[in-house]
């Protein structure tokens, strides 16, 4: 935090679209603490944001996105393209559940228990994001293709998918909040985080099927999701970061992540729903800042 | 052999209405557009009849028309028209041939598209196209012919098919003075076969005269004054009417003595024992007493120059001026002068009077003047009104 | 008039370049970032011709009913005079200026399953929600205020003599405005016809709210950034604005083909 | 006393070009506009020179003011003001006043500040508004004008600030004829008072002979006759011009035999042998052989109406004729007559030679014509043309 | 004209009432949605009012640009007859039809850091990537097509012989225009204007792409849904609707507000 605080610097920040709140508060207090520091995030999908880098080449100090998966396969060398990241750092957890209001269809009766009966039930709607371009898409289908076993019903994934039709697709499931409030559609599949920081009613799902546990990873990549790009088996919902090659500021860049590791970071994780990862994860350490070398343990499994 | 021969006597606009033989009768009609608002307006037309409107810009002339067609709805009275009142009636309902004053043919149909718009559709399309000698022209654009051409199409749109009244405004204006004179004779025959009464809206006395037995005058949403044509334009009845006719010498003047029971002498300059003039009596009805202020109304062309030593032949007055100019017109040589006080005299003389007559400026002159020619009106109008604000500000 | 080549012409000149290119520059960059072979590509990709057909589909019949609409409304404001005109002038113009997501939520809000007209537009077996419906819909949202402006002006350049002379020729007001007033304001009813179309076919906000699927084309190519990258997606693009470009081309043309007078001649 | 006294002897249009006291000169000039191109035309005007201009409906008069003015680029040619060359002048350096073909004036502007644009802000304002009346007018806008008091603005902006040249558009078209001779006059003052020349169109002999000294007549882009007024009206150079002109009597004809040195006999039928005019020699310079081919022109105020038995005068000629109407114009009485195989005459009689005199259909008239008013043009032009499509398809 | 109380006039006048209230009712509908409570916090909210403030001024300084290098453009395609005229028309509607996302892609390939005439710009010190003269650029880029299509109506409706009339009294052509042309085509130039500043105020897609930073208002609006929630973004989008809205008037009346005839009289 020294330095840094001579002359006026700005902070880019990209981010997954579930994070907005999160990383805002986090912004602010940062700037708080760092006098003469702006930090501007941006949010969008988790694709989307990764790709502006990519392709379109947009300046930026930090880019987190909402599965750590995106970052190796976008962003690491791959035939010929240059790496435009090559490390990257799982910094916390999220789950998938399902979303409602008190206006949705059967939403009286829903719990823990029978959320997939309910599910299940024609004419209800449900709304689900992209799983071809979108984390949250593909990982509601692996959640689904888990409980079909989990619950010993062959049928569920395709029974709860059939109220989920492609009318019901976004790019991203934040787009759908809207939908759901104006009672278009009676469930949502979401992260934990944006249920609890939209004030949505929300089921919660066993850790077994909801993805957000990395002690069951191996019990979840036996789930697949199959989309245009392959199948794509379970993995648990890590949200990773990097500083890209080309970050304008990529030493106040680390100092942002290292406050965001940090406590006052961790608290604002927690109070927003998400769950921590302490320590945090590492891929390719060697390759990461000195300073956030010593803040992670090397990824479980890898 | 007067043209206004077979001219109705005037009708009398405030007796009440009864349709009898008449093809088109408006009713104590007031029209209105924007903040334009006319006096009553009573009319009646028989059939075959050509009545031509004079009036100035604005007067209400084309709001008449548009009034009568339908277009706009009377604040007040009532159209009756081949019979039935039609007051209520939609314009396409009215069965009127509407010449505007734009030609306003269709500019994306061909002429004989045109002639087969609407209810002309049931028109023999041939006979049409003779009669109005348009065969030529039958497949071309509107915008592919001069404007005498588009006007004749115009006009053969407005009388196909029979209407029950034809509406003219400013047919012939904005033709050019080769292309007028055929025109003017083409519409005259045209008007004189067909059955339907008309109204013909025009700026020239010419063409008034030429084309229509009754004449009116409007002026500022009055009908002033309607006639035999030769009769209005004889014997105006207001100063406004007089103005809008051209009439060329308005004086004024002071009833004098009576020279006989035939006759009333005018004073036009009250120490001039020279400057009078007589005019015939019996005069309209109205009682000239002596020492009354009147005015004097006298046409450029009855006004006879001659020499000034030469005495004035029986029942004419001789007027002593003074040349100011004169000018060759087409038509006639127009001489100006100056008498009395102050009063100007315009006349035309016919140019072979004025063979191997030499005029100088400041020349003495007489002007010769027939007392039927002289024409008093009261002198109740504003003596010189400013010409009044039309368009009001929009 | 006389072509002055003075200095004011060639400032002039000099701003409408810098106009031009500004507005090409961006075009040209996007055109010339795909290879032939991306080209190719996307043009034989069944999604991406399913999008564009949707896309043209969805602005046509958009179009054609926000003409159909729209086209008496102009009229009306074109020739009738009444209170409270221009309170409805603003209104038609209100679309233009609402942020286009915040239209697609009005329209949820109105359209949606539980919204305002949803139930009843349900009742008679239509649905705006993913539905070839929803795309049309708020394509013609978006596209509205051009079609009845640019359609108002065509009218308001018609002489109303001529809709007289239809009138006293025994033409009755439908007869006259199919006969004279239509054809007549033909190239002012095309001028919005096109921008309404062009509006509706570059609509990805308020569409995307209530259709992500059936996807159109801004839909589709946007997707196509996000799964496969900027080329193809550019490449696909370029694609639809070269036929959009060409139905545009195609349009006016027919707007501009029938050029007569709308005035009647002294 | 002529009106053409102070008019220059006719510019020989085809002679090499020296500006001399010549105010405008106009040398081989070629005006074009979209697919319109006219006729080399060559005109000079000395100071204070007034040219009317008449002509058809598109016959190119607005091209030809517009190209002097600056605002169309002539095809060939120079245009030579106040003694510089200025075809290559934006029109702003060439200080014409123009009074456009509709008046013109700024809507957003004042009548003041009408008056006070461009280079005319250097002059004395209240000089101008008294000069042309118009203090009452300053503060309105033009909207808030009638016709007569808008055409008197345009024109004070014309011909303020001493320009070089005026030329004026049909100043007086479009205005009412109540208003028209008012306005005629005080343009004939002011164009009096101009040290500038001017050019002014007009569809009108009647303004054509009041305003200017010279006339110009113009048809289908070409300038076909310019000379003093009453020489180019008494004497057109082609049938044509007259037919512009309003000649009223267009007759073909056959030079007969000659009766004396100064006189030439036209037959107007072969047969009839009382059938011919006399016209005064030399005939500007017509070899006017026997048997030649020729059109007899005479104007219908030239004709005067007697009675068939009465013997002409010494010098006129006598044409029997069977009357076919007559009818009252506001200036003269007209008589319509056919004579010989089948030619129409018309007349102007004054309506006092009528008086008392009754006129019946099928009567049997004479008219007689004095020799000096009969003008010969050979006969070189389409016997009967059908008005040229002036406008071409757009 | 006599007011026709017809079948037609009631269908158009039916036709005319289901357009506005397929317009109105969205609105109301959002309008009616938030609380007052809601709208007070948002109008409380310092962010929201950044924005806003970023979204006028941004808007107001591409419609003056866009005025100022279009209204040359407007004037010369209204006066001048040359060859190539249509292509130039085609081009200046160009960024109608294309996606606005496509559009914010293309002015990146040409302005970014990396593009065309990034570099060049960067050496003048202007930056166009997540700068407040990126919003400008982008909006002026999706407004341009109104402001030169508006305007040049304007133009083509002022009578040319007024500006001879000027011309010949001695007026240069600078003097013809800002005197004569320019205040007579007031009201198609202020329509530009209004279009040109709708159009800019609400763009979203475009705009991002280019400078997410500083928020424009759609931007925000878009923040505080994925932040707060959809009442909030609601509130806020309300809030500025009403903003826009007042602007809006104000701006039709400074258009319509000088009625002159722009037509030589008879
Ligand atoms: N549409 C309109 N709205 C408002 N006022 C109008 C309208 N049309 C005409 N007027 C006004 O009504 C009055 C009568 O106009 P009208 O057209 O009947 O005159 P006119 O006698 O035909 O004149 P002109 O000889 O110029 O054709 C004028 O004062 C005119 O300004
Ligand atoms: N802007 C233009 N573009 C193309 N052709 C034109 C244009 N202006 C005039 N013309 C054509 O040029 C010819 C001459 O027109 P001009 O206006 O000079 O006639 P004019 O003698 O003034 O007629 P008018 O008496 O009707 O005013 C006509 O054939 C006309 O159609
Ligand atoms: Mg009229
Ligand atoms: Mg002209």
């Amino acid at each position: 935090a020294c330095g840094a605080q001579a002359q006026a610097e700005t902070l880019t920040v990209f981010a997954a679209g579930t994070l907005g709140k999160t990383f805002t508060e986090l912004a602010r207090s940062f700037e708080k603490d760092h006098p003469g520091v702006t930090v501007q995030p941006q949010f969008g999908g988790s694709v989307k944001m990764v790709k502006q880098v990519t392709q379109l080449h947009m300046p930026a100090d930090v880019v987190a996105v909402a599965d750590y998966s995106v970052i190796p396969k976008y962003m690491y060398a791959e035939q010929g393209q240059a790496a435009t990241a090559d490390w990257s750092i799982g910094f916390l957890r999220n789950a998938i559940t399902f979303v409602y209001t008190p206006k949705s269809k059967d939403a009286s009766k829903i719990d823990a228990s029978n959320w997939y009966k309910v599910l299940s039930e024609p004419g209800v709607q449900i709304g689900r994001s992209n799983p071809d371009t979108d984390p949250s898409g593909y990982q509601t289908l692996q959640m689904l293709d888990l409980a079909s076993g989990y619950y010993h019903d062959p049928q569920l994934a395709q029974k709860v998918l059939a109220n989920a039709p492609k009318t019901n697709i976004r790019d991203t499931e934040t787009d759908l909040i809207s939908a759901l409030q104006l009672g278009q559609i009676d469930y949502l599949a979401i992260y934990r985080s944006d249920a609890l920081q939209h004030h949505l009613r929300y089921i919660p799902l066993p850790p077994q099927i909801n993805l957000s546990d990395p002690k069951f990873a191996a019990s979840y990549a036996k789930a697949v999701a199959h989309t245009a790009n392959g199948s794509l088996p379970g993995k648990p919902i890590v949200y990773a970061l990097t500083i890209p090659k080309g970050a304008p500021h990529p030493k106040l860049a680390a100092e942002f992540i290292a406050y965001l590791l940090g406590p006052k970071g961790q608290a604002l994780i927690e109070k927003n729903g998400f769950a921590p990862v302490h320590p945090a994860y590492a891929q390719h350490a060697d390759k990461m800042p000195e300073a956030l070398r010593k803040l992670t343990v090397p990824w479980p499994g890898q | 052999m007067d043209a206004a021969s077979n001219a109705l006597p005037k009708p009398d606009v405030a007796q009440p209405l009864t349709m009898g033989p008449y093809a088109l009768a408006l009713q104590g009609l007031v029209t209105a557009v924007g903040r334009y608002r006319s006096q009553p307006i009573a009319l009646r037309l028989l059939p075959g009849q050509t009545l031509a409107l004079l009036g100035g810009n604005g007067a209400g002339k084309t709001t008449l028309l548009d009034t009568i067609a339908g277009f706009l709805r009377p604040l007040a009275g009532a159209v009756w028209l081949a019979g039935r009142d039609c007051t209520e009636e939609p314009p396409e309902k009215r069965r009127i041939g509407y010449l505007l004053q734009t030609d306003a043919l269709f500019p994306h149909r061909t002429v004989a598209e045109n002639l087969q718009f609407g209810r002309l559709a049931a028109e023999n399309l041939d006979a049409l196209l003779d009669r109005f000698d348009l065969r030529a022209l039958a497949l071309r654009r509107p915008g592919q012919l001069s404007g005498g051409e588009r006007q004749r199409v115009a006009l053969a749109r407005a009388l196909a098919g029979e209407p029950d009244l034809v509406l003219l405004d400013e047919p012939l204006s904005a033709i050019d003075p080769a292309t007028r004179p055929a025109l003017r004779d083409e519409l005259a025959r045209h008007l004189r076969d067909c059955r339907a009464p008309s109204i013909m809206v025009t700026h020239d006395p010419a063409d008034a005269l030429a084309l229509g037995q009754l004449v009116g005058v409007m002026d500022a949403g009055e009908l002033l004054q309607v006639g035999p044509a030769a009769d209005v334009f004889k014997r105006p009845n207001r100063l406004r009417t007089a103005r809008l006719l051209g009439v060329e010498n308005i004086w004024p003047g002071i009833v004098n003595e009576h020279p006989d029971e035939t006759l009333v002498r005018i004073g036009l300059s009250p120490d001039d024992a020279n400057c009078f003039v007589d005019a015939a009596r019996p005069h309209n009805g109205m009682p000239l007493l002596a020492g009354m202020r009147v005015r004097v109304c006298v046409r450029a062309a009855n006004l006879i120059a001659a020499p000034c030593q030469q005495p004035p032949p029986a029942g004419y007055s001789r007027l002593p001026i003074r040349l100011l100019d004169a000018m060759p017109l087409s038509t006639a040589i127009q001489l100006r002068g100056r008498f009395g006080p102050n009063l100007d005299a315009l006349a035309y003389a016919p140019p072979w009077q004025m063979r191997g007559w030499t005029l100088t400026p400041d020349e003495r002159l007489a002007l010769h003047l027939h007392a039927e020619d002289v024409h008093i009106l009261q002198d109740d109008d504003a003596p010189d009104p400013a010409p009044p604000q039309r368009r009001p500000a929009r | 008039m006389r072509t002055q080549r003075g200095l004011m012409f060639w400032v002039f000149w000099l701003a409408a370049c810098l106009v031009l290119a500004f507005i090409t520059l961006p075009l040209l960059a996007l055109v010339l970032h795909p290879s032939l072979g991306q080209l190719r590509e996307a043009a034989m990709h069944v999604g991406v011709r399913d999008a564009f057909l949707v896309s043209l589909e969805g602005a046509a019949l958009s179009t054609a009913l926000s003409m159909l609409f729209g086209v008496p409304l102009a009229y009306l404001l074109a020739r009738q005079q009444f209170r409270g005109k221009t309170a409805i002038e603003t209104i038609v113009d209100l679309p233009l200026t609402v942020p286009h997501t915040i239209a697609g939520i009005a329209l949820l809000l109105v359209f949606s399953r539980h919204g305002w007209l949803g139930p009843a537009a349900a009742h008679l077996g239509l649905s705006f929600w993913g539905t070839f419906a929803g795309v049309v819909l708020a394509m013609a949202y978006v596209g509205l205020p051009y079609a009845v402006n640019a359609a108002r002006v065509g009218f308001e350049a018609v002489d109303p003599r001529l809709e007289k002379a239809a009138r006293s020729l025994g033409a009755g007001p439908w007869a006259t405005f199919t006969g004279v007033s239509l054809p007549l304001a033909w190239r002012g009813v095309m001028t919005g016809l096109t921008l309404c179309f062009a509006r509706a076919i570059g609509e990805f906000a308020a569409v995307v709210l209530l259709a992500y699927y059936p996807m159109s084309a801004p839909v589709k190519i946007y997707e196509l950034f996000l799964q496969a990258g900027l080329n193809q997606s550019v490449a696909a693009s370029v694609l639809f604005l070269t036929i959009v470009l060409g139905l545009f081309c195609a349009l006016r043309l027919l707007a501009y083909g029938r050029r007569v007078e709308r005035v009647a001649q002294a």
